[in-house]
C-alpha cells in the first residue's frame, strides 16, 4: 500500500486536521472531528446536514460552506458515521427552522440517519439519493445506490436553503433533483483501505469493472478494457433509458473522478459523454467535471446526468462557497 | 446484582470482545469480497469500546449491561452492522429477565432478532447475520444442547455463501454475491460460539 | 496501461475538446487547439500567455480566464509546444499592451518560448519560473525546473494585469514571485505517457522518489517509503533552507496533487507541512490543496512555499474566475 | 536544380526519416530512462511532417530544402530536440552551397554545430546531441572516410553513456543520469549514418 499518510489509524483524523486548517475561513470541526460546520451560521436558515463514509472526499466535507451544507458528518473510511455524530452535529447547526438530513441510499447511512432522527428532539426530515441506475430498484436489492448525484443535490437544496426555503419545500426539492438525477460508474483499478492495506479487488491489465459504486466493491461487470467513447456510449445510454420519460429542460452533465484518474482523462471522457448525449438529442445546460465523489485512490469515472427545470438551473448557478465548489462569491 | 452475574457479564463480553478483534483480518477479507472492507474494523472498533467501559458495564444487572454495550456499538461501529448489532443487544437488554431461563433467554433473543428486522427492514434467506440469528433461534427454542446450536450457526454461516445477497452491500453484486461467506453471518457465528464457550464452562 | 482513452494518437484532441466544451462559458480554442484562449479579452491589458508540455492539467489551459492567463499553448504530453502555436496565441490575445510569457524553466519549453519571442514582431517580455529546489542551480545544471510555483506566480501577475500593469512592471512582479516561492515534489509512483504504454520508472512497492519534477523523470534519490510528517520534514527542510534570508510576509502554503493522490492524502500533507512550518516559525496565510499541476497519473504530491508581501496577498485574493480557480466573482 | 539533386534530396530525407520512425521506440525508451520519454515521439513527428511536405522540400535547392525541413522540424516537434535540430538543418542550410563540397559540407556543418550551441547555450561534453555532432564534425574535417565517420558517431553516442549530464532534463538527475546513452546522442548518430549510406551508395 502506497499512500501519503502516518499511520493507518490516524489517517482519517490526520486529513480531517489538514482539511480544516487549510479551510479555516469557511469551516470549523466540532467535537473532536465529530462533525465539520459552517463557521458562520445563517439565523431562520433550514440547516442541511449531510455525511457518510469517509474517502469520497471532497464529498462531504468540502462541500459545507455558504450555499450548501452546514456541516457533514465524517464517518470511518467507507463506514456510515453513528447518530451521535449525526445529533451532535445538529444541535450545533439547527438554528431553529429545522434540520434536512441528506442522506446517500446505503443501509448503514440510512439506519445511522434513522436513528439520529428518532433520537432527535428537533424537527428533522431527510432526502435519500439513489442516482446510481447500475443498481437495480427492486424488491431483490436495498435499492439504488447514492453516488455522485448526491452533489448535485446538495447544491440545489444548498441554494434553495440560503434564499429561505422551509424544510416541506426543501425536501420535496431535494426529491425532485434526485427524481431528475441519474449516475453511472466505471472503475479500472481497485483502491486501498488504508486498514486492509490491499486492494479491494484484484483486476486484469485490461480489464474494467462497470457499474462500481463509489467504495470499492466490484462493479456489475467485468469487461474488457474499451475505449472512451465505447465506456460513454454504454453509461449514457444506460443513463438515459433509466428515465423512462425524459424530465424537462436541458441537463447538467457532471464527470467525476474516483480518486486517482487525471483531469486530462476526465475532460476526455467529458467529450465522449457530451457527444453521446447529443446522439440521444438532449442538450448540456451546464458542465461540471472533476473528482469530486471519490473513492479512494481508485482510478476511474462516473457520469452523472440531472435534468434541470428553471428553478435548478437558477439554483444551480446561486452563489457557492466551499472548499470544493465555488463560484458566484 | 449478584457477584457470579457481573463475572459471568464481564466473561461474556471479554469472550465475544475477543474472538471478533482476534477476526479482525477474516471479517474485513470477506467483507472485501462482496462488500466494503470495513465489517473487521468496524466490529473491532465497537468491541473495543466495549471493552473500554468494561468495569461500567460489568457491574450493572444483565438487561442493563446488554443494554449499555448496544449503545457502544451504536455510536462507535457506524456502517450497516452498528445500528443491526446495536439493535440486537439493545433489544436483547429491553426484553431479557435480569437472571434469564432458557425460556427468557429464547422469548428475548427472538424478540431482539425481530427488531434487527425492523431496523434493517430484512429478514431471514437474504444472506445477512439474520441468516445465523434466526437457525440460532430456532436450535435454542427446539432445545438443542450447547453443541448442537453451534453446530447450527456453524452450518447457517456456511449456508450464506451459496445465497445471493438481497439486503446489504453485497446486494449490489447480484449473482455475483454467491460463492462467498457473508461478513455478518460470520461475525454472529463467531459471537455466538464465545458465549456457548462461557455459558457451557459454567454449566 | 490503463486510461480512460480513445486512442493513443487523439489523447491530446480529444481531451481538450472535452475542455473547451466544458468550459465554453469562459474560454475558447484557438488554430486547431495551438492555443486556448480567454473568450472575452480586455483591451489594454499586457496579455499573459503560457503553456508548455500536456500531461500537467489544469495547468496551464485551466488558468486562462479573468485574473489569470488569456491564453495557453499546450505542447504534446510532456513536450514543450512549438513557436508558432506561441506566435499565434499572441497574435490572438494581444490587444496592443504587450504579450508577457510566463515560461517553465526547462531547456524545451525556454528554447521554443525565446525562438517564438525572436519571430514576433510585437512587444514581447518573459518570466522564467524555476521553484524546484530539488535541483541545484548550478553550472552544471540547466538550473532549477519550474514546477508548481509557477501557479503562484500566473495568479499574482494575472491580478496585476488585470488591474492595468505594464509589461515592464508585470515582468518584474513576475521574478519577484518567483524570488519568494520554493517547491518541493516526492512521487510514490510513476506516470504512464500514452505513447509510450507503460511506466516511466520502476519502482518498489516501499519505495518513493524524493525530488521529483512534473516530467515522471526520477528524482534525486529513491529512498523507502516513509510516514507523512517525515516526507514533510526533508521537504519543508529543504525549502525553508534554500531561502536563505527569508523574505519578508506570511506564507502560502500550496500542497499539490501530481494527479493520481486523492484528497484525504493531499489534506493529511497539508496537515503535517504546516506543522513543520510552525516549528520553522513560519506563518501561513493563505492555502490551496488540490492538484493543479500533475504528471499524469503519477502518485505523489508536491508542497510549495510563497512568502507573500502585502501587494502579493492582495493580488493572490483578487478575483480569478478560471476553470480550475475561481474566487471572488 | 538537377534532376540529380532533386532525388538525391528526396532520397536523404527519406533515409533519414525511415531509420527515426524505425527506431521510436528505442528512442522513448532511452528518454524514459533519463528523461521524460517523448523523444521517439518527438522526432516522429517532425519526421512525418517533413515527410507529408517531401515533394515540395525535395523540390527545393539543397539550402532550401534544408532550410524548410527545419522549419517543419521546430514548428512540430516541440520539445528541447524541435529547436535544437530544428536550428542545425535550418544553420546547415543557411550555410551551405547548392552543391557542396566536403570542404564546403565541412565549413556549413561546423557553422550549424554552433548555431545549436548558442540555442542550447551548451557545449560538447555535457552529455547531449552536441556529443555526436561535434566528433563527426571532426572526422568530417580529418579526411575520415564514410565507414570511419560512421563509427566516430557510433562511439561518440556510446561514450556519452559514462558521462554525467549537465545540460537538458539528464541534468536533473546528476549522478543517476550516468550509465544511459543520451536520447538525442542516438537520434544524431541515427541520422548521421543514414546519410552516410545514402550518400556512400551514390559515392
Ligand atoms: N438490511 C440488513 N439486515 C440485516 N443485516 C444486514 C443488513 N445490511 C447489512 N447487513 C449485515 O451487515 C454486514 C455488513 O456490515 P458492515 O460491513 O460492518 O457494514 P457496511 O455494509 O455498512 O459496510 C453484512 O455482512 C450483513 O450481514
Ligand atoms: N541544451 C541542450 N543542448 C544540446 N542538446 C540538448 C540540450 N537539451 C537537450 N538536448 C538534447 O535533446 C534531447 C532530448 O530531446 P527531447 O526528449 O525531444 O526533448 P525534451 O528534453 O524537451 O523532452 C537530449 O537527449 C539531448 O541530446
Ligand atoms: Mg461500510
Ligand atoms: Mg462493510
Ligand atoms: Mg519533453
Ligand atoms: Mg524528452
Amino acid at each position: 500500500m502506497k499512500k501519503l499518510i502516518n499511520s493507518v489509524d490516524t489517517v482519517l483524523s490526520d486529513s480531517l486536521a489538514g482539511f480544516c486548517a487549510a479551510h479555516a475561513d469557511i469551516l470549523t470541526p466540532g467535537g473532536d472531528f465529530k462533525f465539520v460546520r459552517r463557521r458562520e451560521l445563517k439565523p431562520g436558515k433550514v440547516a442541511l446536514i449531510s455525511g457518510g463514509g469517509s474517502g469520497h472526499e471532497p464529498l462531504h466535507a468540502g462541500l459545507v460552506g455558504r450555499g450548501m451544507l452546514d456541516a457533514a458528518c465524517p464517518g470511518q473510511i467507507f463506514t456510515s458515521p453513528t447518530p451521535d455524530q449525526m445529533l451532535a452535529a445538529a444541535e450545533a447547526v439547527d438554528t431553529g427552522a429545522g434540520v434536512l438530513l441528506i442522506v446517500k441510499n446505503y443501509e448503514g447511512d440510512v439506519m445511522n440517519f434513522d436513528m439520529a432522527s428518532e433520537m432527535s428532539s428537533g424537527s428533522v426530515a431527510s432526502v435519500i439519493t439513489n442516482d446510481d441506475v447500475a443498481v437495480e430498484d427492486s424488491l431483490y436489492t436495498t435499492g439504488r445506490r447514492g453516488v455522485a448525484g448526491t452533489l448535485v443535490v446538495e447544491k440545489i437544496v444548498g441554494a434553495a436553503a440560503e434564499e429561505g426555503g422551509d424544510l416541506a419545500s426543501l425536501k420535496a426539492l431535494g426529491e425532485r433533483v434526485n427524481g431528475a438525477t441519474r449516475s453511472m460508474g466505471v472503475a479500472l483499478t481497485s483502491c486501498t483501505v488504508p486498514a486492509a492495506g490491499k486492494p479491494m479487488f484484484e483486476i486484469g491489465d485490461d480489464e474494467m469493472e462497470m457499474g462500481v459504486g463509489i467504495h470499492g466493491e466490484p462493479g456489475r461487470r467485468r469487461v474488457k478494457l474499451a475505449s472512451a467513447d465505447k465506456i460513454a456510449e454504454e453509461m449514457i445510454a444506460a443513463i438515459v433509458n433509466d428515465f423512462g420519460e425524459r424530465p424537462k429542460g436541458d441537463v447538467l452533465l457532471f464527470v467525476n473522478g474516483f480518486g486517482a484518474t487525471p483531469a486530462m482523462e476526465l475532460y476526455l471522457m467529458y467529450d465522449s459523454a457530451a457527444r453521446e448525449l447529443q446522439k440521444h438529442g438532449i442538450r448540456i445546460a451546464r458542465s461540471l467535471v472533476g473528482s469530486y465523489v471519490t473513492s479512494l485512490d481508485m482510478a476511474g469515472c462516473s457520469l452523472t446526468v440531472t435534468f434541470l427545470d428553471e428553478e435548478m438551473l437558477r439554483l444551480w448557478d446561486a452563489p457557492v462557497h466551499t472548499a470544493a465548489l465555488r463560484w458566484g462569491c | 446484582m449478584t457477584e457470579a452475574g457481573n463475572t459471568r457479564t464481564r466473561r461474556l463480553i471479554e469472550a465475544v470482545a475477543a474472538t471478533i478483534i482476534e477476526h479482525t483480518g477474516e471479517l474485513t477479507e470477506l467483507d472485501s469480497a462482496i462488500g466494503d472492507g470495513d465489517h473487521g474494523q468496524n466490529m473491532k472498533r465497537g468491541m473495543t469500546a466495549i471493552l473500554d467501559d468494561l468495569d461500567a458495564i460489568a457491574a450493572k444487572p444483565l438487561p442493563e449491561a446488554l443494554k449499555a454495550a448496544g449503545t457502544q456499538l451504536v455510536m462507535k461501529v457506524g456502517g450497516a452492522s452498528g445500528p443491526l448489532y446495536g439493535t440486537l443487544f439493545m433489544a436483547l437488554g429491553k426484553e431479557i429477565a435480569p437472571d434469564p431461563t432458557r425460556d427468557d433467554l429464547t422469548h428475548a433473543f427472538a424478540a431482539a432478532i425481530e427488531a434487527v428486522k425492523v431496523r434493517g427492514k430484512s429478514d431471514a434467506g437474504q444472506k445477512t447475520m439474520l441468516d445465523v440469528l434466526v437457525p440460532v433461534c430456532e436450535a435454542l427454542r427446539n432445545g438443542g444442547s450447547a453443541r448442537e446450536i453451534d453446530e447450527a450457526a456453524e452450518k447457517a454461516r456456511d449456508a450464506t455463501r451459496d445465497m445471493q445477497a438481497q439486503k446489504g452491500r453485497a446486494s449490489f453484486l447480484r449473482e455475483r454475491s454467491i460463492g462467498h461467506i457473508d461478513p455478518g453471518a460470520r461475525s454472529s457465528q463467531l459471537m455466538i460460539a464465545a458465549v456457548i464457550d462461557v455459558l457451557g464452562e459454567g454449566a
